[in-house]
């Protein structure tokens, strides 16, 4: 042992003094940046089904169809990259700084324009 | 006395007829027949003796006049027939027909002196003596019957070995003979006949394979005894020519007291050093171990380096209180604690148990230079226990080594499951040699109360008591290891299904039992045993008395790890839970269903787990080296403060 | 950057000796490997000595794709060549540590000799996914309430 | 028979965050051989090329590592980049650099952590990712990835960090400056972290350079060479040197990536101090990256190659990734030879082995 | 061997898990909060255990239960001998016995981390035993007996003449306890070579079996503090045993792990500077 | 209740991840997070663990071993696959040497979306498996009522 010991045993000891450095998520939410990618979020009302952003998804998250006005992103498979945030002339995709829940099934979100809105979420599990 | 001389004689006669078979069915026969015979006398004999004082023999002067001249004559036959065999040595042994020749003038000349001590009574028995005769008759009657089927399966395997089982058997029933003669004499001239016959027993049995390795080897021990040898003929010259003390009688001796009796005491400590293997000599064990196994058990852990600490524990009295008795407890410390560390290193199941054989003498020397009733008590103890646990612990190394063809301690990973029985016999003997609540640890408990309370000098109790601390580590290390290879789970060989040989299985089980039953009522034995020794001895004012050292709560939490460790197993074999089977954790490479998993290469490979041998941490010849120069230095310390 | 540091095409037989006289020169072995073309394998090498590279491409036929091993010389090229030998099917003699196949163990074998091919599929109909659609479990699958 | 243990060290071992595997052969405790074998993490992204163009291969090329991620779509912009002939913005540049060492140092006490907890040091550990944790807010808010940035595209870069965030970042970033000085004196002295890495696995100069050792691996051996010396991105105006270190063992690699640390907040403060303003990036429509080349930037493990080769079509001809790590396994084995079981976990992980690096 | 003393062994062998237990949970809440971490609620050692009997139990070799009672029975045992007052040195030597059988249960598992962590365990045995074994001597020489009863009721001086005993027993504590820097053969938490070492191949009761005799042992080990101070009454000597055996965590939040062969020579030197010298001086002090 | 709720002891392993997942589930072990305040410790080892967490795409290599872990864990267990790798193979669930998705080989109780996955979904994601875990081990009971061993 040397003086080197009263280092690190001043910084637990202060530590163990101290106030933890834990979030205590699930109790405490903490407020998220306002650049946070969290999830995908989509309003159908302004979209024109251009196939745009299905297009331009590196991982195919987004299936939209012009015949059948519906649009469908898998939460799954989005790796939040923000390429159709981007390039939706519509601006009808937001990047949310909510995370998207865990999911007990995989399953994609398809929105239909027929539904008005508030678009109801229609689920296909894979 | 008629029982003495039976048991001697008849282990002589039996060593002719044996010889004398003519086939191998006889032979067996004969064996079989005389080793029960030797066991069942020294039962009647123990049972006659029990629990008595010592009781001293005297014969008619006649008897005793032919006998001394057939002693005599015996002594001189011995001289010539070690310096014949002397005809194989190579030049750098010169010095072991110089030290025969030493040792035998020594003798004659005081044999032959002007005035020589009467000696009134020749031979004796107490209730220390009658302990050795159980372990040389009915431990040594085991192995002699292990040795039957045992000698067969290695002429068998070793093509090369001449055939010589007949003067094989002879040499073993002449050995239990002067075993005998040691444990009874009280004349110092006969004992120490039947100490050299011994000695060459030992020679004769390590060399039985003829090969250079065992021929060398077995002049080494010769040399090293007779050095013990001559240390002990010049005790006697001591006695018959010196000042002071003039006496043939080893009672005599002892009674004189440390300040009479130390100069010749000390010099029997050197030859019993030698012959106990302790750490200047300690090199002749070792290489003993190129005997066949029996040989081994016998000679070299429960009865012959017995013979040597027999003699320590005699002359314990003498050495009470005394410096020489400190030096001697030094020299059996600085064995203990080298050897049981050495026995780290070493993985032949054969050389594990000599170096714990050394090291556990090296414990009783300990006790023996301290001289209280208390160590002797440890120490009598030690020597049962020690006796019986390692026999049973050489036989099953034997008998392992014929069934799976390796006294390699790696190989023997998973007997529990290739071989049941052995593994349990084996382990019952570890257990025996080192655990609580077996002897052995009830024995260093009270080795350590002894040290505790010694008093020659300031701290030397503690000294030894450390010492045994210390010790006391790796023998827990290395026997640990050995028990875990036994219960791992084989990796690759299946169970073997030959059985076991009955005169084997015999000689094993009964050493099983033994082992469990001596523990079991191992507080009988103190009453039997050790407690009419050391009270006799504390009556003649030799040694302080106290009270019986173990209280009786300790006893009772004893019995109940014992019963627990009876039990546990028991219940276990009868109800076992039941769980799942899968194969081990291997980093999630398992191949399934096995211990192999896929590794670099692309190769399959099957895990492997050795034990730690500890060589880059402690190193054998080092460690040797060092021991013996410094056991050296305490003995010349030993002997020339005495002579000064 | 590098774009001044062009490749130099380097003759086979002169592979090994080029290495030694790197080596000589006090250089290291950068990085090694290769393209897979029409009918020859382009293996790639670049030593570095004060932060140049110098950069050689040499070819190797496909119907005999055999390069000799420079761990002799480099035996930081051992990883290169184990690599080079399980993603083209190059075969190296002389390699120091061989792993015979087994270093970047891969489902298919020899994945970049040109075999294997990644292309873009074809969106997925959505009318596929209109026909299973079915009403929302809304416990499980409404996003968080932002 | 022989003495030898023989062990699968990983794939799943608690001491390798990654996938790896080793074969030990050990005597009592010597390492007598060590094989690395690797796979587990290969996913064969260079051939993603094919599947996603040069624009959306930025995506797959951040996500060949998480630790290293920015640098990957640093470097691998830049290379297209200069592939087309166009040039990113000077802020961007900047920014990229300011990010490129906050990732370097979020890697490096990520690694110190990891380390810390190979050798048994439970506390260092915590602390020094409570630490890493504090990094990781300015990672998120300026970019919005906690590990991932995304931040990076062909031509510059996606979201610009606006002057106030900037400041607080300085701020924030003196904060943690001092909160990782405290910890680095710990690394830097502490006795038994000393008596574990000191004399550990030994890499002479000469060996580290036949090896073909980069980064601090290279530099705990004495030979200085850092590819930032290149002077890509920002690193041609600011003002610095590589670190080194001579011993060539754990120690020094470990007190290398301590120092560069600290050299890693000077050179944020540096950028920070001349952040340009304007332009965030240019468009690249309708140009298409030509032509072959190799590529080396440094990243926290040590130098990174790329190689591309594009002939103007929307995919890449071919794309190839020589990671630090790759480049560290032959010093690696050479290390692990004749040490102590207790040393591996301590010898692998100061190569700071990235696999999915290593396999992409 | 009066009624007190008996109530108090078997009082033991009801309770002792669950002091073991509570010093577990303190033991981690105090870790974590050493690490600037929330940390886990006192009682978590108990739900872990209760959980583990909810669990499946995978075995390797159906013997290896068999060696787990082993070390529970000798451990409980060991702690029996302790609070029914009886002789201390057999209790140490049941807590090696005891120490064996878990050794013995590893080895006879599959997994060579298991192995080698048994092997390590076997390592530290040798290390500590020498000095765990000075303690009764030294209590020997001052209250001039092994007894635990005679000790109690000793001279309030003991802890004075045995000072390097003390210390001497507080290093190996760290090694029983497992706690870094000699946490070799298994692991607190699961970042080491050795994977769980000892316990890599235990699973569902099996594991909570050694957890359990984890709790026995820490209390064992808080009744040797105790042990030192006992003469002093129960007001001083618990808080100071508390407090000692509490100093341990400290010692584990500072220091990276040890190899194995310093652990050996460090704790024989140790038990040599501080206990033999102690024990050597100790005529000199009475 | 059942204690298993009270002290899940997790298993990662890293099937073909990029690291950014591991590190943020390694994130949730440390100080910020600190998930042993809900009991969960990280045992490194499968015979000790109640919750598999899995990141990545699974490829051949670690296919294998993560189907061996699954299978030294003993019942009642539960899989949790964190991030888009896990889930359905991210960006990578063209490439040629990944099976795309934890669920191709063993079965997956919960799904942790994102890449990566932050810290506070996986503890969600950690919470919800707990639940399940509870499950499992109340019909084990009731079936372990049933038939009497
Ligand atoms: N630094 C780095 Fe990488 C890269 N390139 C490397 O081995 O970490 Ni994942
Ligand atoms: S979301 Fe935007 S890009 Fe996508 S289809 Fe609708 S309008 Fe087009
Ligand atoms: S964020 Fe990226 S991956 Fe997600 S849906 Fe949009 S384009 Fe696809
Ligand atoms: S989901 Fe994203 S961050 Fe997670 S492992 Fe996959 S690529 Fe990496």
């Amino acid at each position: 042992m040397s003086w080197s010991w009263f280092r690190i045993s001043s910084l637990v000891t202060r530590s163990a003094l101290a106030k933890p450095a834990t979030r205590l998520y699930p109790f405490e939410k903490r407020k998220p940046y306002a650049k946070t990618r969290g999830h995908i979020k989509f309003k159908i009302n302004d979209c024109t089904f251009c196939t745009i952003c299905a297009t331009k998804c590196p991982t195919d998250a987004i299936v939209a169809s012009k015949n059948d006005k519906t649009w469908a992103i898998d939460h799954s498979l989005c790796i939040l990259c923000g390429n159709c945030v981007t390039d939706c002339r519509e601006g009808c995709i937001k990047l949310s700084p909510q995370p998207w829940p865990p999911m007990l099934t995989k399953e994609v979100l398809t929105f239909r324009k027929d539904y008005g809105e508030p678009p109801p979420a229609i689920i296909m599990p894979r | 006395m008629y029982s003495i001389s039976f048991l001697i004689g008849f282990s002589l006669l039996a060593g002719f007829a044996v010889a004398a078979s003519p086939d191998v069915e006889t032979r067996s026969r004969r064996v079989r027949l005389s080793a029960s015979v030797i066991a069942l006398a020294s039962v009647l004999l123990a049972l006659f003796h029990l629990a008595s004082g010592p009781e001293f023999f005297a014969l008619s002067p006649g008897v005793l006049h032919v006998l001394d001249w057939m002693f005599t004559i015996g002594g001189v036959g011995l001289a010539l027939v070690l310096l014949y065999f002397c005809r194989r040595i190579v030049a750098r042994e010169w010095y072991i027909p110089v030290l025969v020749v030493l040792q035998t003038g020594l003798m004659l000349s005081a044999e032959f002196a002007e005035v020589t001590p009467e000696v009134a009574h020749p031979f004796y028995i107490d209730s220390f003596t009658v302990l050795m005769t159980l372990i040389v008759g009915v431990v040594g009657g085991l192995i002699c019957i292990h040795a039957i089927r045992y000698m067969q399966d290695y002429h068998a395997h070793e093509k090369t070995v001449p055939n010589r089982q007949a003067a094989f058997y002879f040499m073993l029933f002449l050995f239990l003979a002067s075993m005998f003669g040691i444990v009874f004499s009280n004349h110092l001239l006969w004992l120490f006949f039947f100490w050299e016959v011994t000695t060459l027993c030992s020679f004769w049995l390590i060399a039985y394979s003829g090969t250079d390795e065992a021929v060398r080897n077995g002049f080494r021990a010769l040399g090293l005894n007779l050095i013990g040898g001559v240390s002990f003929a010049a005790a006697i010259a001591w006695l018959t020519f010196g000042p002071g003390l003039h006496t043939w009688e080893l009672d005599q001796l002892i009674a004189a007291g440390s300040a009479m009796a130390l100069i010749p005491a000390v010099l029997i400590a050197v030859a019993g050093l030698a012959k106990s293997a302790q750490l200047p000599f300690s090199s002749w064990l070792l290489g003993a171990m190129v005997a066949p196994t029996p040989v081994s058990a016998l000679l070299h852990s429960s009865t012959m380096v017995k013979a040597g600490v027999f003699l320590l524990v005699k002359l314990s009295p003498v050495f009470y209180d005394t410096y020489a008795g400190l030096l001697l407890s030094l020299i059996g410390g600085v064995t203990f604690l080298v050897t049981s560390l050495v026995a780290v290193n070493q993985r032949n199941a054969k050389l594990v148990l000599a170096y714990s054989t050394i090291a556990n003498l090296g414990l009783i020397v300990m006790c023996a230079g301290v001289g209280t009733a208390g160590a002797m008590w440890a120490a009598i103890l030690l020597i049962l226990f020690h006796a019986v646990a390692k026999a049973l612990m050489f036989l099953a190394v034997g008998t392992t080594e014929h069934l799976i063809g390796s006294r390699d301690i790696e190989d023997m990973e998973g007997l529990v499951y290739r071989r049941p029985a052995m593994a349990a016999m084996m382990l019952v003997g570890i257990l025996g040699m080192f655990l609580a609540p077996f002897g052995m640890l009830l024995s260093k408990y009270t080795s350590f109360q002894a040290f505790l309370s010694m008093d020659v000098m300031l701290g030397d109790g503690l000294m030894l008591a450390t010492i045994l601390a210390f010790g006391s580590a790796p023998t827990l290390f290395f026997w640990s290891k050995w028990m875990g290879k036994l219960v791992a789970m084989p990796r690759r060989l299946p169970p073997g299904t030959d059985p076991i040989p009955r005169d084997e299985a015999i000689a094993l089980v009964s050493l099983t039992l033994i082992t469990y039953v001596a523990c079991a009522l191992f507080p009988l034995a103190d009453k039997v045993f050790v407690i009419p020794y050391t009270d006799y001895l504390g009556a003649l004012g030799l040694i302080p008395v106290v009270a019986a050292s173990i209280p009786w709560d300790n006893i009772a939490i004893m019995s109940l790890m014992l019963a627990g460790l009876f039990l546990m197993p028991l219940a276990f074999w009868l109800r076992p839970p039941r769980h799942a089977e899968v194969s081990g954790y291997l980093s999630g490479a398992n191949v399934s269903g096995s211990a192999s998993y896929r590794g670099a290469m692309g190769v399959e490979r099957v895990v492997e787990s050795r034990g730690y041998y500890l060589s880059g941490f402690i190193r054998e010849d080092i460690m040797m080296r060092y021991g013996m120069l410094g056991a050296g230095v305490l003995i010349v310390v030993m002997v020339g403060g005495v002579a000064l | 950057m590098s774009l001044d540091e062009p490749f130099n095409d380097l003759p086979l037989d002169q592979w090994v000796s080029t290495a030694e006289r790197h080596r000589a020169d006090g250089a290291r072995l950068v990085q090694m490997t290769g393209t897979a073309r029409g009918d020859h394998f382009e293996i790639m090498i670049s030593y570095d000595k004060d932060y140049r590279c110098a950069n050689y491409r040499t070819r190797i036929p496909r119907d005999q794709p055999e390069l000799p091993s420079l761990s002799g010389v480099f035996l930081a090229a051992f990883t290169y060549e184990n690599e080079l030998k399980d993603l083209f099917g190059i075969s190296v003699p002389g390699l120091a540590v061989d792993y015979g196949g087994n270093f970047l163990r891969t489902k298919t074998k020899i994945p970049f000799s040109g075999d294997v091919t990644i292309k873009k599929e074809k969106p997925k109909k959505p009318s596929a996914a209109r026909k299973e659609a079915k009403p929302a479990n809304a416990s499980d699958t409404s996003g968080p309430e932002v | 028979m022989s003495n030898t243990t023989i062990i699968p060290f990983g794939p799943q071992h608690p001491v390798l965050p990654e996938p790896i595997h080793l074969d030990l052969e050990l005597d009592d405790e010597r390492v007598v051989q060590a094989l690395p074998s690797i796979g587990y993490v290969h996913r064969g992204l260079e051939l993603l090329a094919e599947r996603h163009d040069f624009i959306e291969m930025a995506n797959v090329a951040e996500r060949i590592c998480g630790i290293c991620s920015f640098i990957h779509g640093q470097g691998y912009c830049q290379a297209i980049e200069q592939l087309m002939g166009v040039e990113a913005p000077p802020r961007a540049v900047y920014l990229r650099t300011v990010w490129g060492e906050i990732s370097r140092i979020q890697s490096h006490i990520l690694w110190l952590g990891l380390s810390a907890d190979a050798l048994g040091f439970e506390s260092l550990f915590q602390h020094s990712w409570r630490i890493r944790e504090m990094l990781v807010d300015i990672i998120e808010e300026t970019t919005g990835g906690r590990v991932i940035f995304g931040v990076c595209k062909v031509g510059g870069i996606r979201k610009d960090v606006n002057d106030e965030t900037l400041r607080s970042v300085r701020r924030r970033i003196g904060e943690i400056r001092s909160a990782f000085d405290e910890i680095a004196n710990i690394f830097r002295q502490d006795a038994t972290v000393k008596k574990r890495t000191v004399g550990v696995g030994v890499l002479s100069a000469e060996d580290a350079h036949a090896l073909g050792a980069v980064g601090p691996v290279l530099r705990g051996s004495g030979i200085a060479r850092d590819m930032r010396q290149l002077g890509y991105a920002a690193f041609g105006d600011l003002d610095w040197e590589p670190v080194v270190e001579q011993a060539g063992d754990c120690y020094a690699r470990c007190i290398v990536r301590v120092r560069e640390v600290d050299q890693s907040f000077d050179l944020i403060t540096q950028c920070l101090d001349r952040m340009p303003a304007g332009e965030i990036s240019v468009s690249v429509k309708g140009k298409r990256p030509t032509g072959e080349a190799m590529f080396r930037l440094e990243q926290p493990r040590g130098e990174v190659c790329y190689y591309f080769s594009a002939n103007g079509q929307k995919n890449l001809e071919r794309f190839r990734v020589r990671t630090p790590t790759f480049a560290n396994i032959a010093p690696l084995v050479h290390m692990l030879k004749g040490c102590e079981l207790a040393d591996v976990p301590v010898i692998v992980l100061t190569i700071d082995p990235c696999v999915s690096c290593n396999e992409r | 061997m009066n009624t007190p003393t008996w109530l108090l062994a078997f009082g033991f062998i009801l309770l002792g898990p669950l002091v073991g237990a509570l010093l577990a949970g303190l033991d981690r809440r105090l870790t974590a909060r050493m690490q600037s971490r929330q940390g886990p609620p006192l009682l978590q050692p108990i739900y872990d255990v209760l959980k583990l009997f909810e669990k499946d139990t995978l075995v390797v070799t159906g013997l290896q239960t068999l060696y787990l009672w082993g070390f529970l029975f000798f451990m409980v045992v060991s702690g029996f001998i302790i609070f029914l007052g009886g002789d201390l040195l057999l209790s140490v030597f049941a807590l090696t016995v005891s120490g064996i059988f878990l050794c013995l249960a590893a080895y006879s598992t599959n997994s060579p981390y298991s192995n080698v962590g048994s092997s390590r365990e076997l390592m530290l045995m040798m290390a500590y035993e020498p000095m765990l074994i000075l303690v009764p001597l030294g209590f020997y020489l001052v209250a001039d007996s092994f007894r635990v009863s005679d000790i109690v009721a000793g001279s309030p001086w003991q802890v004075l003449q045995l000072s390097g005993i003390l210390i001497g027993f507080l290093f190996v504590l760290t090694i029983k306890l497992r706690k870094s820097p000699f946490d070799l053969s298994s692991s607190h938490h699961g970042h080491q070579e050795l994977v769980k070492g000892i316990t890599t191949d235990f699973s569902g009761s099996d594991l909570a079996l050694v957890e359990i005799a984890h709790w026995y042992e820490n209390t064992i080990l808080l009744a040797w503090l105790y042990l030192f101070f006992a003469p002093l009454g129960l007001a001083v000597a618990l808080p100071l045993a508390f407090v000692l055996f509490f100093a341990e965590v400290l010692v584990d939040n500072t220091h990276a792990r040890l190899k194995w062969s310093s652990t050996l020579k460090a704790s024989w030197l140790v038990t040599i500077v501080f206990g033999v010298t102690n024990l050597m001086l100790l005529p000199l002090m009475t | 209740m059942s204690f298993l709720k009270k002290s899940p002891w997790v298993l990662h392993y890293a099937a073909t991840s990029c690291n950014g997942c591991d590190i943020e589930l390694l994130a949730c072990l440390t100080p910020t997070y600190d998930v042993e305040r809900f009991g969960i410790v990280n045992t490194g080892n499968p015979k000790h663990a109640d919750i598999f967490l899995v990141t990545g795409s699974v490829n051949e290599e670690s296919r294998k071993v993560v189907e061996n872990l699954y299978a030294q864990m003993p019942d009642p267990k539960v899989v949790v696959a964190i991030g888009a790798c896990a889930l359905s193979g991210g960006i990578f669930r063209d490439a040629y040497n990944v099976y795309g998705g934890i669920d191709k080989v063993i079965p997956v109780d919960v799904y942790v979306p994102g890449c990566a996955a932050r810290p506070e979904s996986i503890i969600d994601g950690i919470v919800k498996a707990l639940d399940i875990l509870e499950e499992r081990a109340k019909e084990r009971k009731r079936q372990r009522k049933v038939v009497p061993a």
